[in-house]
């Protein structure tokens, strides 16, 4: 098993030398100038040659993309054109806020979608069946960001239930920071208040965007399970009288799963990358916000920055769910 | 009219499986207008050699001659060539049979590839179809049908007739039976037997069922582990055979014979 | 269980009971009806909504943030234009632009992952790290980034939103290549020394449309959905093309009071998504029965 | 009483097409310590009369019509799914076809096998002696039917074994209830010859030890004739011919068993002397009077197409269909 | 429900600005949101305050100009001190007016020009002297946005920028306000020091910016009061906004232009006639209309700065007019396309687009609109040929005087940047520099009637509207007084929190 993940993790470095290089690329072959906004409207041409110098983009691409790689290894992301701030830092400030919210509506979809998958398939073309394959595809056509808006106008500004944006109230501290994740670091504070309160805000942005992988969660399921009460051995095990409930919950159940993991391995990927939308109702300040103000401003470094990152943790992710998966299916876990 | 001297397959290691001997210095021949069955449990080679025999695989080493040439050094021309002499018809009749494709292409289509070499035109190739069709016991009726409109057997009569088209010398037959019904099986194994007598064929015939080798081939050869275990006359390898293993293999045959009941042994 | 019995059902048979298996299905028939409809909108909008003129930019500021009405059926936003003129104008947007970026993604995929499938060996190798390596990219980021640099308009963001799109084409095609690569009947067309030109074109590529086809249908309302993020987002068209994400986009900052503005847009996305998915699940139902249930 | 009786048993099942009649008035009895043969060709119904004897067809879509099945004086057709849940395991067991497919490969042999053993020792899952003593009886179990180690192999997993022992374990799980009546469903098509052989030697020798009845569902005659003590012949979803295995392979009398004999190949055949079966089985979707292998049969008359044929008993339990039969072909 | 317990009464103002601050370095950043923060953070050596703006004493409790308008000379507050202790001295005001000249970045353009590495000089401790390198009557209008840095901090952790690394996330002012936490694009909370050398001033304890992108929700911030005050709000929010309890609405004039500039230099719109077939066919109502709190403008200057006209004849809308210039126009039927970029995401730009297509079609004239990022709307102004032919611009004010919008918009000095992308007439250029140099008052008045009048004449831009400030405000807030330069960079320290 260690060497398994370790010969992975090897695998991993052409992949991320890859990524590096893909994004590299695609920025640098798009056209625009970041400094020229970054110098301000009032510069003058030898200004913005000047910054231009300064930020080494005058430089051959081969040996800015060295300049980035190596930079990446010592930990520097680079530095944004506008604000002059490095990337790395900000990252540290944006990225746990996205992953938070990603995290939140993965778990939720995961804990809702699994169990209705399983009763829609053993339920199957009757009532509970209908009830929730007409949600899901429902919910699969709900965009993110007009669900977030409903969601908002319902039980923000009508109801007044849930705070209407941000991650904690405006006037109160937030609980020290250590993984930046506010209802972690609430409980690690052991402050039951904030913990509550962080939760208030997350709940409607993790709804949002919980929705189509939830939807997608349960149909996947509904359909591995069906596609499980199929097989032979669902036979076998009923022929030889184990009991329904047992049968369902314990062996199809596991079967049924293994092919879910891989969707939420690629939702966690499509949640961070969609991000933005939710963030934008919400003024959840993620990743998300923090690339779409870099993107509009044509500020590359900060764009790459969020690209690799979300391609390594989605990277990542799918490590982990391979790993879990050969724990789930010993087939892959001995080979 | 073919020889095959010390033929080796092996399939290097690849991630996560070792390195594999499919075919270990096999060694025979056949004659002309002769059937020539080979036999072997599951894994031990067979498929492994007609896929060298046709050139869709190159062998790790040994030759086989083909008319005295060796298929492996064929220039591609010449393999084209070669492939009008030896055809071959595989073992599922329901995947071999492009489902897109009507009775008329599948069987047209050598015609078509071969058209440099045999200069049909398009009504003279419906007409070679047709009486292929007849040839294998179908009819212009099922001209232009689709493969999921016939039976399995129907299918295979198909596949032979495709496989005789371009008027080969030999026939390879990867258990050409072995997915049909018993029933089914017999009128198979009954039309080789007379395409071979009236059209002078020669077969190289795959099979795991050794009462369908006995039946059909002239000679045998027994195949474990990639490695040729008995060779000879099909009386010989199966009433005498010389090797321990051979022998267990035919006494593990359940023939059609009350007298081989277990309940009569106790 | 086995459908090989006795009994061969003829092609028609085949489709009648495609056909019979598809109205079965009154969700399907449900998606259907909608994207006809809304191919009918598309097609017809401009006749047949009440104020044309607003389509292309006309505007009425005399009659600014009308709530619904007779006149007014959806409302009018925020330069007195009719809302609901615009959102079946929107209808044609999505369509052209969901479309679009099926198409561009299922040729580049298609042909990249055939090429891969087919050839194997390092040609496979390389393509398919790439296809890799762009899946990992995210997507919207992708695509914001390619359609902001490009500039606003339909045929960037088509194209931006392709461009990350593909690979999901690439991968479908090259496992469906390499599956019917090895099936018997390729390796018969092969021994009978078929050239790799015909048998690429003559028995894959037949053979693998439908799952090509089928996620083409599926993809359709994802892409709609990923043309109105990109709106929504503010990376979208040029005015005055009425498009919904955009519409909705706008309307946000009218939210709670002038509602209507934002309600019709999205609830239009909602249902073309709706729809061109219900067909899809139909669609693959129909030639792929055992695919999902 | 018979162990197994089935009774003029019909099945249909609906489908787009309409309604397919697959089981046509099967009749069938089982006594301890006999191993029948099922044999007939494919998609004659052999597999839906083995699955109804645990009541394991899905209904809808399939339907039961007249007939019966009686188990050790059980009304099968009438049992509850709880009731059945009783019998399945502990009184009947079943083996089928593909050992790859039929084991769960997600987990261990050994925790596949303690469930059924739980349930067949009817204990509670959770207590700690029932757990250990259904994992002492899987080990038993494996060992009889030739596994050996069998106390380290509980933990492997399916892929770890090869097909041969894969069918074992399924055998071992389909007797660890100590059942009366075993249903097997071509447990060896799947296999190499060599395996095969294994394979119906192990299931002989239990038969013998513990006295069980056996259902073999095979369309391969050489099995039949190696292991069965008895045969029954189905066509188109009736039995046709029946009896003592060797009464009937040495004297078949339908002209359908006889085809049947006479297209395998044996030592004695001489090429191109085989004699196919010409035509195919027909459809179950259409409709039907008189016998149905009527139009293939080369001695089929008028009246052959006019009524069902009753069975008619030649003596020692040899019964066939057919009006003709003793006539020699 | 609110996490922290409070020990002393806090009171917190909270702002919603839809504007990140991503640069605390005084003489760097720019930005309505730097300058708001700036203010507070740091000090100038005068203020501008009330409506109409005034120039009140700050750092420099005095100044005089000598005759000629071309020497300034600052006396320092005594009591003035940098938050670490130390007194403001005039080495520091050189400092930093030095370093701002050599920097060339942020509010450095102001006083290019004017302001060199020469001008500044130290008279003694607490007296510096400005000598301007060219006459400059607003020059003290333009002061209120040059900071004054604690030299010592600066030199301290100088690196090899100049110390701009260190002051963009450091403070080294003496400000009212310290900066106690800051999260970039999310909120920038400021602590009151202990004892400002200022004296007077609100109740506030402290100040939170809080970026809230939306105009929409911060509308509603201000309503649910978990903001006291949203400064990006739009027609549609102060309408949405009225009559909410506790909620003061200010809707106020102010020196921010928005109109369209045409290129006049290349392209169909380089001829007069068709500029003014334009300028006649827009729909200046529909434009009053959608722009919601709004007046037109009545030519180039905002209304009610010093030297507008009021009376100047502008174009209205007028179709026969139009149509007679169209018909002298090299295009006397229409029938061409023309470009408008906007800044996409602008909402108003979006919709002055919109005015101008619906406008256009009674031309038959065809109108591409091309919503761009707003660097490659810079980008385009370099040359006249990269520009399309209708580029809307925003002007604010930032000091009170004439000169600021006539220079940057209209000099051809300025063409090849945004504001003055190619309009050049060197009649309008003289009229410009005369207006700069003119120190009496009546003089200046008549130089910028004449210039007005000839930029009308030559229809270099579509005028717009002068969209009014639309700020909310919780009542609780007390101290407020509006000014209509920079009204949205809010001072805090005269504020109080009921
Ligand atoms: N492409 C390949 N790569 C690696 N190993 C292969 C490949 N093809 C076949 N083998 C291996 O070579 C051996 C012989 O395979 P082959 O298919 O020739 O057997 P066979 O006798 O035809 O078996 P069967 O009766 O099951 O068809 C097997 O162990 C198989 O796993
Ligand atoms: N679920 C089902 N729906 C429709 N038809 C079915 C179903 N299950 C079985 N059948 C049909 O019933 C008939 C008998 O099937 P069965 O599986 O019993 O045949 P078999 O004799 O076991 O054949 P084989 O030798 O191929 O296993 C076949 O024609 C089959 O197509
Ligand atoms: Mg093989
Ligand atoms: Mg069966």
């Amino acid at each position: 098993m260690i060497r398994f993940i370790i010969r992975r993790l090897v695998l991993l470095v052409p992949v991320f030398i890859g990524l590096t290089l893909l994004v590299f690329t695609i920025s640098h072959i798009l056209p625009g100038d970041p400094v020229k906004l970054a110098a301000g409207p009032q510069a003058s041409a030898e200004e913005i040659a000047s910054l231009t110098r300064e930020f080494g983009m005058d430089r051959p691409l081969p040996q800015q993309y060295w300049h980035y790689a190596s930079g990446l290894l010592q930990g520097d992301w680079g530095q944004s054109v506008l604000t002059r701030r490095p990337v790395a830092a900000d990252l540290k400030i944006y990225l746990p806020a996205t992953l938070e919210l990603v995290f939140a509506a993965i778990i939720l979809a995961i804990v809702i979608g699994i169990p209705a998958g399983l009763l829609s398939a053993i339920t199957a073309n009757r009532w509970p069946d209908y009830l929730i394959r007409i949600l899901s595809l429902a919910s699969i056509a709900m965009p993110r960001f007009f669900l977030a808006l409903v969601l908002q106008l319902v039980f923000a500004m009508s109801l007044a239930w849930l705070p209407l944006n941000g991650r904690f109230p405006i006037i109160d501290l937030p609980p020290p920071t250590v993984t930046g994740m506010l209802t972690l670091d609430s409980l690690l504070a052991g402050d039951w208040l904030a913990f509550t309160t962080s939760c208030e805000h997350l709940l409607m942005p993790a709804l949002a965007m919980s929705l189509s992988p939830l939807a997608t969660i349960t149909r996947m399921m509904r359909a591995s399970t069906l596609d499980v009460l199929q097989q032979d051995f669902v036979l076998t095990e009923r022929a030889l009288g184990l009991s329904q409930s047992l049968i369902i919950l314990k062996y199809v159940l596991r079967n049924a799963f293994s092919s879910t993991l891989t969707v939420i391995g690629l939702y966690i990927g499509w949640l961070l990358s969609g991000s933005v939308l939710v963030e934008t109702v919400f003024d959840w300040p993620g990743i998300g916000l923090y690339a779409t103000k870099a993107i509009v401003t044509q500020d590359f470094m900060p764009v790459m920055g969020v690209t690799l990152s979300i391609g390594f943790i989605f990277v990542l992710v799918n490590l982990a769910i391979d790993l879990l998966y050969g724990v789930i299916n010993p087939k892959v876990r001995y080979q | 009219m073919l020889q095959v001297k010390g033929l080796s397959k092996i399939y290097p290691a690849r991630r996560g499986s070792p390195a594999v001997t499919a075919l270990d210095d096999v060694s025979f021949t056949i004659a002309a207008n002769s059937a020539f069955g080979v036999v072997g449990e599951s894994g031990s080679g067979k498929t492994t050699l007609t896929r060298c025999l046709i050139g869709l695989e190159k062998p790790s080493s040994g030759e086989m001659l083909f008319e005295g040439r060796d298929i492996a050094r064929l220039s591609p021309a010449q393999l084209r060539e070669m492939r009008a002499r030896i055809q071959i018809v595989f073992q599922d009749p329901y995947a071999s049979l492009n489902p897109r494709m009507s009775a008329q292409d599948i069987i047209g289509e050598p015609l078509l590839i071969h058209h440099d070499r045999l200069q049909l035109s398009a009504p003279a190739r419906t007409d070679r179809v047709v009486e292929l069709l007849e040839r294998v016991g179908l009819g212009v009726r099922h001209l232009h049908r689709y493969p999921h409109e016939f039976s399995g057997g129907q299918r295979q009569r198909i596949g032979i007739a495709r496989a005789l088209a371009v008027k080969p010398d030999m026939l390879i037959l990867d258990e050409p039976t072995s997915a049909l019904d018993v029933s089914v099986q017999a009128q198979i194994l009954n039309l080789l037997a007379e395409l071979q007598d009236s059209l002078k064929l020669s077969y190289l015939f795959i099979s795991h069922d050794l009462g369908v080798v006995r039946y059909i081939c002239d000679r045998a050869l027994l195949l474990l582990h990639g490695k040729v275990i008995e060779e000879g006359p099909v009386d010989q390898v199966f009433d005498h055979p010389r090797s321990d293993y051979a022998r267990r293999l035919i006494a593990a045959i359940p023939d059609v014979d009350p007298a081989q009941s277990l309940h009569l042994a106790h | 269980m086995t459908n090989h019995n006795g009994a061969h059902p003829s092609r028609w048979q085949n489709w009648q009971r495609s056909i019979y298996r598809f109205r079965q299905s009154g969700l399907s028939i449900a998606g259907l009806a909608i994207v006809l409809v809304l191919m009918l909108i598309a097609v017809a909008g401009s006749w047949i909504v009440p104020f044309p003129e607003h389509i292309s930019g006309g505007i009425n500021t005399a009659a600014r943030f009308k709530p619904p009405s007779s006149l007014y059926w959806f409302g009018t936003n925020e330069l007195g234009q009719d809302v609901f003129s615009l959102v079946m104008a929107g209808a044609r947007v999505s369509l052209i632009a969901g479309f679009g970026v099926v198409m561009i993604a299922a040729i580049i995929g298609g042909l990249i992952g055939a090429l891969a499938g087919y050839a194997g060996g390092w040609i496979d190798d390389v393509l398919m790290r790439l296809t890799d390596l762009m899946l990992t990219l995210p997507s919207l980021i992708l695509a914001m980034a390619i359609a902001a640099a490009l500039g606003a308009g339909l045929d960037n963001m088509v194209f931006a939103i392709s461009m990350s799109w593909w690979p999901g084409f690439a991968r479908l095609m090259r496992g469906e290549v390499i599956a019917k690569k090895e099936d018997l009947f390729v390796q018969a067309a092969r021994a009978l020394g078929a050239s790799d030109s015909r048998i690429l074109l003559r028995h894959v590529l037949p053979n693998v449309m439908s799952p090509i086809i089928i996620k083409m249908s599926l993809d359709m309302g994802f892409a709609i959905l990923a043309v109105a993020a990109l709106g929504f987002i503010g990376i979208g068209v040029k005015p005055p093309t009425p498009e919904w994400g955009s519409l909705l986009s706008l309307a946000r900052g009218y939210l709670p009071d002038y509602w209507w503005t934002a309600i019709f847009p999205g609830l239009a996305i909602f249902f073309a998504v709706l729809g061109f998915n219900l067909l899809g699940d139909g669609l693959r139902d129909l030639f792929d029965p055992k695919a999902r249930r | 009483m018979a162990l197994l009786s089935i009774e003029n048993l019909h099945l249909s099942i609906q489908s787009f097409d309409g309604e397919a009649q697959i089981l046509n008035g099967v009749d069938l009895t089982l006594e301890r310590g006999e191993i029948c043969g099922l044999v007939g060709e494919t998609g004659c119904g052999k597999s839906l009369t083995g699955l109804s004897v645990s009541k394991l067809v899905s209904s809808p879509p399939a339907r039961y019509g007249q007939g019966a099945i009686h188990f050790d004086g059980h009304d099968i057709l009438g049992h509850s799914e709880n009731a059945m849940r009783a019998l399945r395991g502990r009184r009947i067991g079943m083996i089928f076809q593909d050992p790859t497919t039929n084991l769960n490969p997600l987990f261990r042999i050994g925790e596949q096998m303690i469930d059924v053993a739980l349930h067949s020792m009817g204990a509670n899952r959770w207590s700690r002696s029932a757990q250990r003593e259904a994992r002492e009886r899987s080990i038993a179990m494996l060992e009889r039917v030739g596994i050996h180690d069998a106390h380290n192999r509980l933990d492997d997993y399916p892929h770890q074994f090869s097909g041969g022992m894969r069918q074992r374990v399924l055998i071992a799980m389909a007797l660890i209830g100590r059942p009366d009546l075993l249903i097997a469903d071509e447990p060896t098509t799947a296999l190499d010859v060599s395996v095969q052989a294994q394979i119906l030697k192990l299931l002989f020798d239990i038969v013998r030890e513990d006295n069980i009845a056996v259902l073999l569902i095979t369309h391969n005659l050489g099995v039949v004739a190696r292991l069965c003590t008895h045969v029954a012949v189905m066509y188109a979803g009736r039995i046709i011919e029946r009896g003592i295995m060797a009464d009937v392979f040495n004297n078949p009398s339908h002209p359908y068993t006889k085809a049947l004999l006479g297209a395998v190949p044996t030592q004695k055949t001489r090429k191109g002397t085989l004699q196919g079966l010409g035509g195919s089985v027909p459809d179950p979707y259409l409709p039907h009077e008189g016998c149905r292998f009527a139009p293939r049969c080369a001695l089929a008359e008028a009246r052959c197409r006019e009524a069902v044929p009753p069975e008619a008993d030649l003596g020692h339990g040899h019964g066939v269909a057919c009006i003709k039969a003793g006539v020699s072909a | 429900p609110h996490a922290q317990a409070q020990t002393a009464p806090r009171k917190i103002l909270v702002v919603a600005s839809n504007q990140d601050v991503p640069n605390f370095d005084p003489h760097v950043a720019t930005g309505y949101s730097a300058s708001a923060l700036l203010r507070n953070l740091y000090d100038p050596l005068v203020r501008v305050e009330g409506n109409p703006p005034q120039v009140k004493p700050h750092l420099a409790e005095s100044f005089s100009v000598s005759p000629d308008g071309m020497e300034y000379i600052f006396k320092l507050d005594g009591k003035a001190k940098f938050n670490d202790g130390s007194p403001v001295t005039a080495d520091a005001v050189k400092y930093s007016f030095d370093r701002l000249v050599r920097l060339k970045k942020g509010n450095a353009w102001m006083i290019a020009g004017i302001v060199d590495e020469n001008s500044v000089s130290v008279v003694d401790a607490k007296t510096v002297k400005i000598k301007l390198a060219k006459p400059f009557v607003a020059f003290p209008h333009v002061l209120p946005w040059l900071w004054i840095i604690n030299p010592k901090l600066v030199e301290d952790n100088k690196g090899s920028d100049d110390g701009q690394t260190w002051l963009k996330s450091n403070i080294a002012g003496s400000g009212a306000f310290m900066l106690k936490r800051a999260e970039p694009g999310n909120l920038y909370e400021l602590e009151k020091v202990a004892s400002p050398w200022k004296s007077g001033g609100g109740n506030l304890t402290g100040a939170i910016w809080r970026i809230i992108r939306e105009t929409s929700n911060q509308r509603l911030a201000v309503q649910r009061g978990e903001a006291h005050m949203a400064l990006d709000l739009t027609s549609e929010d102060m309408d949405a906004l009225k009559d909410k309890p506790g909620v003061v609405s200010i809707i106020e004039p102010e020196f921010r232009t928005f109109s369209i500039k045409l290129n006049t230099e290349h392209g169909p719109l380089a001829d007069i006639n068709l500029r003014k077939a334009i300028s006649y066919a827009f729909n200046y109502q529909a434009m009053l209309d959608s722009a919601g709190y709004a007046q037109l403008m009545v030519g180039p200057l905002p209304n009610g700065i010093f030297g507008h006209d009021p009376k100047l004849v502008v174009p209205t809308t007028d179709l026969d007019k139009a149509k007679e210039f169209l018909s002298k126009s090299k295009v006397p039927n229409g029938g061409i396309k023309l470009t408008m970029v906007h800044v996409s995401g602008l909402e108003q730009q979006r919709r002055i687009a919109l005015v101008l297509l619906d406008s256009l079609k009674k031309l038959n004239i065809e109108l591409d609109i091309k919503p761009m990022v707003w660097p490659d709307m810079v980008a385009s102004t370099a040359s006249p040929d990269k520009m399309a032919d209708f580029f809307p611009v925003y002007q604010t004010a930032n000091y009170g005087d004439p000169d600021n919008i006539a220079f940057a918009a209209y000099h051809s000095s300025r063409n090849g940047n945004w504001q003055n992308p190619v309009y050049k007439n060197p009649k309008v250029d003289a009229l410009i520099l005369a207006g700069r140099a003119e120190t009496d008052q009546a003089k200046r008045q008549t130089i910028y009637l004449d210039m007005q009048k000839q930029i009308v004449e030559d229809a270099p831009d579509i005028f717009g509207v002068l969209e009014k400030r639309k700020l909310a405000l919780r009542s609780d807030v007390q101290g407020f007084i509006f000014t209509p330069v920079a009204s949205n960079a809010v001072e805090f320290f005269p504020l109080s929190l009921k």
